[in-house]
């Protein structure tokens, strides 16, 4: 197992509201979206932390936070032993290079007024010494050959390219930098299955070669099969499970971790028919007005008055796989 | 967009052929008689504005080299005036053609100076937000709450500058909002945009993120916008110099001849009809450009 | 219009301002040629005015209400056209004796008994005597106030009131129901008192008006032969013939005053026939107006009001008299007048017209002939115009035609750079002449609109040193004298003798020449006829015909 | 929804001051008002002190602006030299600046979204760019020379209406005026209409408005047109103002005795009581359409929830 | 499976725009029996939402149009029908809904009255009657408490709910054929099995056909009983659910089968379809998956396009080595 050396990224308590106001002249905060209410994670050096959840549970933000794109209204997150929080500015800019981010949407992710040299090119714009003495466009036809684009095409725009090079453009210009940590925030979701597997590919070809550690976050837990090596579960604001990648999807704990799952079609009608699925009513609670306690209870099959009362901690039920819940599943639940 | 467009623009997007928003824009525009008609107007404004010495003769303008006498007064379209003459006795084609000048300029500046200033205070309340949004966009409703006669009224009377300076000035001060409105939207809009997010993530400084990032994209807009406005602002001056408030003599401009022509314009039409009709004929291709370029950019219309 | 008092001069053809202290004209005029003699009466019929600033005759300083007071109002002098055609004050019907027993210094005012306001109050002494308190009075703001002050009237007692300390001048005193006397500060001729008795700021007000000003002003009670049945707003007012009037009635039942706020509109209405009587005509109606109107196109020579140019003496651009003359002489005043105000102005000879008794003589001389080749010659002779160029004044409001026309003609004749120059207001211009930092090469020009008709007044404010409207800083002791040996003597013959020969003094000097008296214009619909306008610009409604 | 009505209400208080001084401080620039009195008005210093006081001219600027605002809250706009008071003036001419405003309004509301919704649906032809050339010209020529040349051809030559003032009443006198005023606007309608339309109908929903078997017509009106309605409104609303600004040169031109008329007149005496008076009124009235655009606004588009 | 309901023979649907005509639908067949879900598979620009608009005749004319084929409900050839025709049979008969619930309704209406116009407009339905009807449509979707809800506009909906709305709305006038294209794309996991749940329930209740338009193999997997895979406009592949996923005939099924990763798939590397779909204007010259396909010889990289061929029963083909390729080792 990795030693504590090797923790690149470590967040501990992380909080992040969005105050929601209201008043006629002078706003008053009248309450709060608890976008991420309080959750530890840690990196390690050379792995991928997976974080799962559906639309609105706060892993984007999260993913945001490590990044220092966004303050964090509580908790500290420490990237390669520096807290962020306590970087000035100059500072900051220098820890770009060591860690880096992939963004979702490929459409939207690239300036479509620039062409893909500048695109590419532009961290060494910002940070001219990650250059190391070679020249710009030297750099970046070395870029684009390694995430498999054809370096000729340097001099066309994003919109002359498919979803899958667009993606991969936006993984060159995070590598420019050589960081050591990519937080990779849905990468794959907006592209087409058949691309998906590429860009997934890639992503591990590098993480193989540069020894790379990624922070995945992804709605798609069959995706997060892929690369994980940890997965950490978030429901609005909170890590409801967290482990090692086979333990989870071998012996889910959560109640929401085995809905998902079960969620999760199986490209296999034979496997289909047999499974029996879980299927969740109701939709994710109003991040602004949590439910008390467990905030899974509304849709949980299991719930019970404690549940309502008191909120689950996270408890390791095995090395490294912790779950917060009052009545997690046994070992042998099978998905 | 529907999923029709998207499949059939993401099979195109394939090709190595695909398009730029701008050539896809051209090609509607290529089509376009309309467009057509503005740009080959504009390309003769231009020669008439640069070169007015090729299509009339500046002596006819002045009674210092012998033109203007007050015996041709209102002298009717013949052989002596092609266009007619005015009430001084100037040639009025001459005298129109030696007025472009002024006027485009009016118009140019106007369009120059309101597109910088509403872009850069649009580009900064729009990037930064919060209070210094607050107050730049306050004071944007104050300059739109001003009625623009009024406006121009007060800051012309009270303001001595001289000649076009004055009206460039109160049109500019007077038209900035707009502008302002514009790119402060567009700038909100790119600064939600990923990409903005991907320069942060590099550490790109603000003004990195301002210039390069979300200025390119937010300017689009207000360009065509400008091209509009140019022409109405040249409308703008000759309403200004009807006020008797514009650009003053000895300068003289399409307004100020339409201003002073009132005098005689039932009986001698032509001394009102040509300034006035090189001046509509100016705004009118000013602005077929600009909306015909703007349609033509919106990739909302596009089928 | 408030600064279009001198200023109307160069350009401005608009509405001309308020010839106020003039603002009666003969209703007895018989001599305006009505060739129906059997004057058709009834009907009604429409004017068109600017908006006046007031109806008030004490706040009255424009020809609108001056035209709209003539029908409300009955005062005691009018002036009416005298045999050779010049305008003289007469007593009207109201005023039964107007006399002086101590050459000037106090008079007796003796009114006819029966004339009454349309409410019923009755004109007395103690009527006018209220009225010009009241117009003194510092606190009530009446704007036209001072005419019972310093250089005015100046009746014993005004400093008092003005300031006020006093509610009552001293020199005014009721005698009786009929009769009053004003005390003067200093003795005043016969033809001076009379003409300041006959503005419409000494026109007599009922007490309602001393008491609720505001309310009064809304639909002002007169004495006169029309009267307001109902409060004017800003599209005018209709007056109705007073049928209780004591005096010579009015022909038409009913007359509507439309307000315009652009003469082009007027014209519109005018030539669509929807508008009866305008005593002025856009700048662009010029041009067609005779073609359009016929000889229901009023164009009139004579009117009190002359455009002049002067050169500042402080100026050493026109240091040499034949650079005065020369550039004088390269303007052709016949063309412009033709070209640009299309006849509807004469070329002038002298600073007073005909209309004034004196006026109409040829003072100028050949300075004022047109001949392009002599003003060539003679700047040339003199040396050229120091500088090279020269400038003629603007005013912001005027369209600079005539600027235009001038100046290209001086640049025609003489090759001196002429360039129009444009002042914001009065003021500024005043001000570029007069001030340290004068403007160089500058050629003053304004005008000047009678107060009254006699040739003093056209000459006394720009041209007397002691004046503080000198504004070209004129000063020649002879041309002093003989303006005060004129106004001294009490014979009328040797008085005008006089004042025309101070003007020959101007003349002389040529430091300042008249260059145009305007003529009154206006038109008339189809629907009327009789309609004539008075050399202050006033039409007689009253005798007015509506056609059947 | 009622507390952003407050708020807004709220802000147009920065603004009201915010632009009655910026006027107030212009005309105040000009110098003072007694300056453009001419020498024989300024011959009786107790009318000369009664404007003094009656302005406030002895007083510091600031202190006249605060005097000045002082009495705006009591409803007195101040008086013009002759004593006239300005609130007087403006409601006497209001009513009939805002029936001139209302009907060029109409005129641009009806003309511009029935153009705008035909050539959005025949986008690209004939009818299309004819109806924007056409518009544009209408933007193109100086709103005073189509109010001359309308004025001679429909009152003079045609003798269709009186070619000035508002004898004949609404809205026969009002018409030719109206059109004059909503001409420059009008482009502007049918260009707004016509792009919204466009967009609308390019939008996801009509595709489900179709697959839901609606008729044409039925999609156009519910779907479509009240969609696109919404940025219309938003012009509208901000037209008005510049309604009545475009009033000041067609009031005079057609003497139509409204609020532009008077300020053409104020401008041309520099009358700085009755201007500062009438764009004070203007800001306000400009500052309430626009809440009331948001408002018509938030009930076309549920979507906007102010608050 | 009784009659057919729909029936979709050589659908051929040109765009033509200034590059040249595309041919974004080229000879689609299948049909659709009542209770059967059939699903049209495919990546972006392959051309099945295209198909869905061409049956529903709702496709932007120009630049699209029908070229060629035939679309049969119940019999009744709707190709070439008038627009007034189509549009009583849409909703009524055939209806569809969309893969972005909150921009395919109606911003401005409230979600009440859009379903509930169908019952006014097609049934003629008074505004009392087509609420209640709505408000019992709704609930049937399970829309909770949808009376109060009947009000409420869109966006106020959550993404599952504004789905529901939507599939209330179209299933309002119970349609013999239900279009779904890609329903369940822009919803999360858990929602996505409950609309999927939701649209069984209804094809059980009412029998109805079902075509579904998705590149989601998993729910594929789960719901349909036939598929037609598409690519570049042309079916690659069709057959019985089993039957492709057990024994697929065609390279392109099967990379699309092997690159979608699953929780129970190995960590690591997936096989992974190289390269891009083409450009419709600029297919490739014979097989149009060639330059992607790994078992590509000379014969599929020129000369015609391979026939779409029966491999087995109601399992048809286009691969020159078809047969080769569903004898070769399956992925599952």
């Amino acid at each position: 197992m990795t030693t504590s050396d090797d923790v690149v990224v470590e967040a501990v308590g992380l909080k992040r509201l969005y105050p929601i106001t209201k008043g006629i002249l002078f706003k008053k905060k009248i309450g709060e979206v608890r976008a991420v209410d309080g959750i530890d994670l840690q990196l390690m050096r050379g792995e991928t932390l997976a974080l799962v959840g559906e639309s609105g549970c706060g892993k984007s933000t999260t993913g945001r936070l490590l990044m220092g794109l966004e303050p964090a209204d509580g908790g500290s997150i420490s990237v390669l032993g520096d807290d962020l929080a306590k970087l000035n500015s100059r500072q900051m800019r220098a820890k770009r290079r060591d860690i880096q981010m992939i963004l979702q949407d490929p459409y939207t992710s690239l300036n479509p007024r620039m062409n893909v040299a500048t695109i590419v090119g532009e961290p060494f714009a910002i940070h001219p010494d990650a250059l190391a003495g070679r020249s710009r466009s030297e750099a970046v036809r070395e870029l684009m050959d390694r995430v498999g684009l054809d370096p000729s095409m340097v001099n066309r725009y994003p919109h002359q390219f498919s979803g899958g090079q667009r993606q991969r453009i936006g993984v060159a210009r995070a590598l420019a930098l050589r960081p050591q940590i990519i937080v990779a925030d849905e990468p794959v979701s907006a592209l087409d299955v058949s691309v998906q597997a590429q860009v997934m590919n890639l992503l591990l070809d590098l993480q193989k070669e540069m020894g790379l550690s990624y922070v995945f976050v992804s709605h798609d837990l069959a995706v997060v099969r892929q690369i994980a090596d940890r997965i950490s579960v978030m429901y609005p604001g909170r890590v409801v499970e967290t482990g090692k990648a086979e333990s989870v999807y071998a012996a889910p704990a959560h109640p929401y971790t085995l809905a998902l799952l079960s969620a999760a079609p199986i490209p296999d009608p034979a496997v289909q028919a047999e499974r029996e699925r879980i299927k969740l009513s109701g939709e994710l609670p109003n991040p602004a007005d949590p439910p008390s306690g467990c905030r899974f209870r509304t849709r949980c099959w299991k719930a019970q008055e404690v549940c309502a009362r008191e909120e689950p901690q996270l408890v390791e039920i095995s090395s490294g796989h912790s779950v917060a819940c009052h009545f997690p599943q046994r070992e042998d639940a099978k998905v | 967009m529907s999923d029709l467009q998207v499949e059939a623009q993401s099979a195109q997007a394939a090709g190595p052929e695909s398009r730029t928003v701008a050539a896809d824009a051209w090609y509607q525009l290529r089509r376009n008689w309309v467009f057509w008609v503005s740009v080959v107007l504009i390309v003769g404004i231009s020669a008439i504005v640069l070169f007015p010495g090729l299509f009339a003769s500046e002596e006819a303008t002045t009674s210092l080299t012998g033109g203007c006498q007050l015996e041709d007064s209102l002298e009717a379209p013949g052989d002596k005036f092609l266009l007619g003459a005015d009430q001084q006795g100037c040639d009025v084609y001459s005298l129109s053609i030696y007025s472009a000048r002024t006027s485009v300029s009016v118009g140019l500046l106007t369009a120059i100076g309101t597109t910088l200033i509403g872009s850069l205070l649009g580009l900064l309340a729009g990037f930064y937000g919060g209070k210094s949004d607050s107050v730049l966009s306050g004071v944007t409703s104050i300059f739109l709450g001003l009625p623009f006669v009024l406006g121009a009224v007060v800051l012309l009377s009270s303001v001595d500058l001289p000649d076009i300076w004055g009206v460039v000035f109160a049109l500019t001060l007077l038209s900035w909002a707009t502008a302002f409105r514009l790119v402060r939207a567009k700038t909100i809009e790119a600064k939600g945009q990923d990409y903005t997010l991907a320069a942060r993530a590099l550490g790109a400084k603000d003004l990195r993120i301002m210039f390069r990032h979300i200025l390119p994209n937010a300017i689009g807009p207000s360009i065509v916008v400008a091209v509009i406005s140019l022409g109405i602002f040249i409308g703008a001056e000759a309403t200004l110099s009807y006020l008797g408030l514009g650009i003053q003599p000895p300068n003289t401009s399409w307004g100020v001849m339409i201003s002073e022509a009132q005098n005689a314009f039932f009986t001698a039409p032509w001394v009102l009809m040509v300034p006035a009709g090189f001046l509509t004929v100016t705004v009118l291709a000013f602005i077929l450009l600009g909306e015909t370029v703007s349609d033509a950019l919106d990739p909302k219309l596009r089928k | 219009m408030r600064n279009r008092r001198r200023s109307f001069v160069v350009g401005a053809v608009g509405l001309a301002a308020g010839l106020l202290l003039t603002a009666c004209s003969s209703s007895s005029d018989s001599s305006s040629g009505s060739d129906d003699s059997a004057a058709a009466t009834g009907g009604s019929f429409s004017m068109a005015i600017e908006k006046p600033q007031a109806l008030t005759p004490t706040n009255c300083y424009d020809l609108y209400c001056a035209q709209v007071n003539r029908t409300l109002f009955e005062g005691l002098i009018e002036f009416q056209k005298s045999s050779e055609g010049a305008l003289e004050p007469v007593k009207t019907d109201l005023a039964k004796d107007i006399t002086t027993a101590d050459d000037g210094k106090t008079w007796k005012i003796e009114i006819n008994p029966g004339f009454s306001f349309t409410n019923g109050e009755a004109v007395t002494a103690q009527t006018f005597v209220d009225t010009w308190n009241y117009a003194a009075y510092g606190d009530n703001g009446q704007q036209l106030g001072f005419v019972m002050g310093p250089d005015q009237l100046n009746i014993v007692g005004y400093d008092q009131v003005a300031s006020n300390k006093s509610k009552k001048m001293s020199g005014l005193n009721v005698e009786s129901d009929s009769v009053l006397t004003v005390e003067l500060e200093k003795p005043m001729g016969q033809s001076l008192f009379y003409n300041f008795l006959g503005g419409p700021q000494v026109l007599p007000l009922p007490s309602t008006a001393i008491k609720d000003p505001k309310a009064y002003e809304k639909q002002p009670i007169g004495n006169g032969p029309y009267k307001l049945e109902a409060p004017w707003t800003n599209q005018g007012m209709t007056v109705v013939r007073n049928d209780d009037f004591a005096g010579e009635a009015g022909n038409a039942d009913e007359i509507e005053f439309k307000i315009y706020a652009d003469n082009n509109a007027l014209w519109a209405d005018l030539q669509a026939n929807e508008l009866d009587v305008a005593s002025t005509l856009p700048q662009n109606a010029l041009v067609q107006a005779e073609s359009v109107l016929g000889d229901r196109f009023i164009n009139d020579e004579g009117g009190l009001q002359y455009a002049y140019y002067g050169y500042p003496v402080n100026d050493p651009t026109f240091k040499e008299k034949d650079v005065r003359v020369g550039l004088a002489k390269a303007i052709n005043w016949d063309e412009i007048n033709d070209k640009i105000y299309f006849n509807t102005r004469t070329t002038a000879t002298s600073f007073a017209p005909d209309t004034i008794p004196g006026g109409g003589k040829d003072v100028c001389g050949d300075s004022c002939v047109f001949d392009g080749a002599k003003a060539k010659e003679l700047i040339d002779g003199a040396g050229g115009v120091p500088g090279g160029a020269v400038l003629i004044p603007q005013l912001a409001n005027e369209t600079g035609d005539v600027q235009k026309a001038i100046c290209n003609q001086i640049q025609t004749n003489t090759g001196v750079k002429c360039t129009p120059q444009i002042y914001k207001d009065f003021g500024e211009l005043v001000g570029a002449v007069t001030g340290d930092k004068a403007t160089k090469g500058l050629i003053y020009g304004l005008g000047w609109i009678a107060d009254n008709p006699t040739i003093q007044n056209m000459i006394t404010a720009n041209f007397s040193s002691t004046s503080p409207y000198n504004d070209l800083g004129y000063d020649n002791p002879e041309f002093d004298r003989l303006l005060q040996e004129g106004n001294a003597a009490t014979d009328t013959a040797t008085q005008i003798e006089k004042w025309q020969q101070a003007e020959k003094v101007i003349y002389d000097d040529f430091r300042a020449w008249a260059t145009q008296f305007r003529n009154n214009i206006g038109g008339y619909s189809t629907r009327v006829s009789n309609v004539d306008i008075s050399p202050d610009g006033i039409v007689d409604l009253s005798v007015v015909q509506v056609n059947s | 929804m009622g507390r952003f009505v407050v708020r807004r209400l709220l802000q147009i208080i920065p603004i009201f001051f915010g632009v009655t001084f910026l006027v107030y401080f212009l005309v105040s620039a000009l110098g003072s008002p007694l300056d453009t009195l001419s020498p024989q008005q300024k011959r009786n210093p107790a009318y000369l002190e009664y404007l003094t006081e009656q302005f406030n001219l002895n007083d510091p600027f600031i202190v006249q602006y605060f005097k000045y605002i002082g009495n705006v809250f009591t409803g007195d706009l101040g008086t013009t030299f002759a004593g006239e008071s300005v609130t007087e003036i403006v409601i006497t001419r209001m009513p009939v600046t805002a029936t001139l405003a209302g009907t060029a309004l109409v005129i641009e509301l009806v003309l511009g979204i029935v153009i705008g919704v035909v050539a959005a649906r025949r986008r690209g032809k004939l009818f299309d760019n004819a109806s924007l050339v056409i518009a544009l010209i209408f933007i193109a020529i100086p709103v005073f020379v189509l109010a001359f040349v309308l004025q001679w051809l429909f009152g003079i030559k045609l003798g269709w209406v009186v070619p000035t003032g508002i004898s004949e009443g609404w809205p026969l006198s009002y018409i030719v005026p109206a059109f004059v005023l909503a001409a420059g606007s009008l482009a502007y309608v049918i260009r707004i209409t016509r792009q919204s339309l466009l967009e609308t109908l390019n939008t996801d929903f009509i595709r489900t408005a179709r697959a839901k078997g609606l008729p044409a017509g039925t999609i156009l009106r519910r779907y479509g047109l009240r969609n696109s309605l919404i940025p219309v409104v938003v012009f509208l609303g901000l037209d008005i103002g510049a309604l009545m600004t475009g009033a000041v040169v067609t009031e005079g031109i057609f003497n139509v005795p409204g609020i532009g008329q008077q300020l053409f007149t104020s401008i041309k005496q520099q009358e700085a009581v009755v201007i500062v008076g009438i764009v004070t009124l203007f800001v306000i009235i400009f500052q309430l359409l626009n809440l009331l655009v948001d408002v018509i606004s938030a009930a076309l588009d549920p979507r906007i929830r102010y608050e | 499976m009784a009659a057919e309901l729909l029936r979709v023979e050589d659908l051929q649907v040109e765009f033509v725009t200034r590059d040249g005509v595309a041919r974004a639908v080229n000879g689609v067949s299948f049909s659709v029996a009542p209770g059967e879900t059939v699903a049209v598979l495919g990546e972006s620009g392959s051309g099945k939402s295209v198909t869905a608009q061409a049956i529903m005749g709702i496709l932007d004319t120009p630049p699209a149009r029908i070229a060629g084929g035939s679309i049969r409900l119940l019999g009744r050839e709707l190709v070439g029908l008038s627009e007034d025709e189509y549009r009583l049979i849409r909703g009524e008969q055939i209806a569809m809904i969309f893969q972005d619930a909150l921009s395919a309704l109606n911003p401005v209406a409230s979600v009440g009255k859009q379903i509930a116009e169908m019952f006014q407009i097609h049934r003629g339905a008074s505004r009392q009657d087509a609420k209640d009807q709505a408000i019992q449509v709704m609930t049937q979707v399970g829309i909770p408490a949808a009376a109060s809800r009947y009000d409420s506009f869109p966006h106020q909906f959550s993404g599952g709910m504004r789905q529901r709305a939507m599939i209330a709305m179209m299933i309002a006038l119970k349609p013999k054929v239900l279009i779904a294209d890609e329903p369940t794309t822009a919803l999360d996991v858990t929602i996505q099995a409950q609309i999927i749940e939701l649209l069984q329930e209804l094809q059980s209740e009412t029998d109805m056909g079902l075509i579904l338009i998705t590149h989601d193999l998993g729910v594929v997997a789960e719901v349909a009983d036939h598929i037609t895979v598409m690519y570049a406009g042309r079916t690659m592949e069709e057959g019985p659910v089993d039957e492709i996923y057990r024994s697929t005939a065609n390279p392109y099924t099967r990379g699309l089968l092997q690159s979608i990763p699953t929780i129970h798939s190995a960590e690591g590397r997936l096989p992974a379809i190289p390269g891009l779909p083409p450009s419709l204007f600029a297919l490739p010259e014979g097989c149009a998956f060639h330059p992607r396909c790994p078992n590509a010889k000379d014969r599929c990289r020129q000369g015609e396009a391979p026939e779409l061929v029966e491999v087995a029963d109601r399992h048809r083909s286009r691969c020159w080595y078809a047969e080769e390729v569903m004898r070769s080792d399956n992925l599952r």
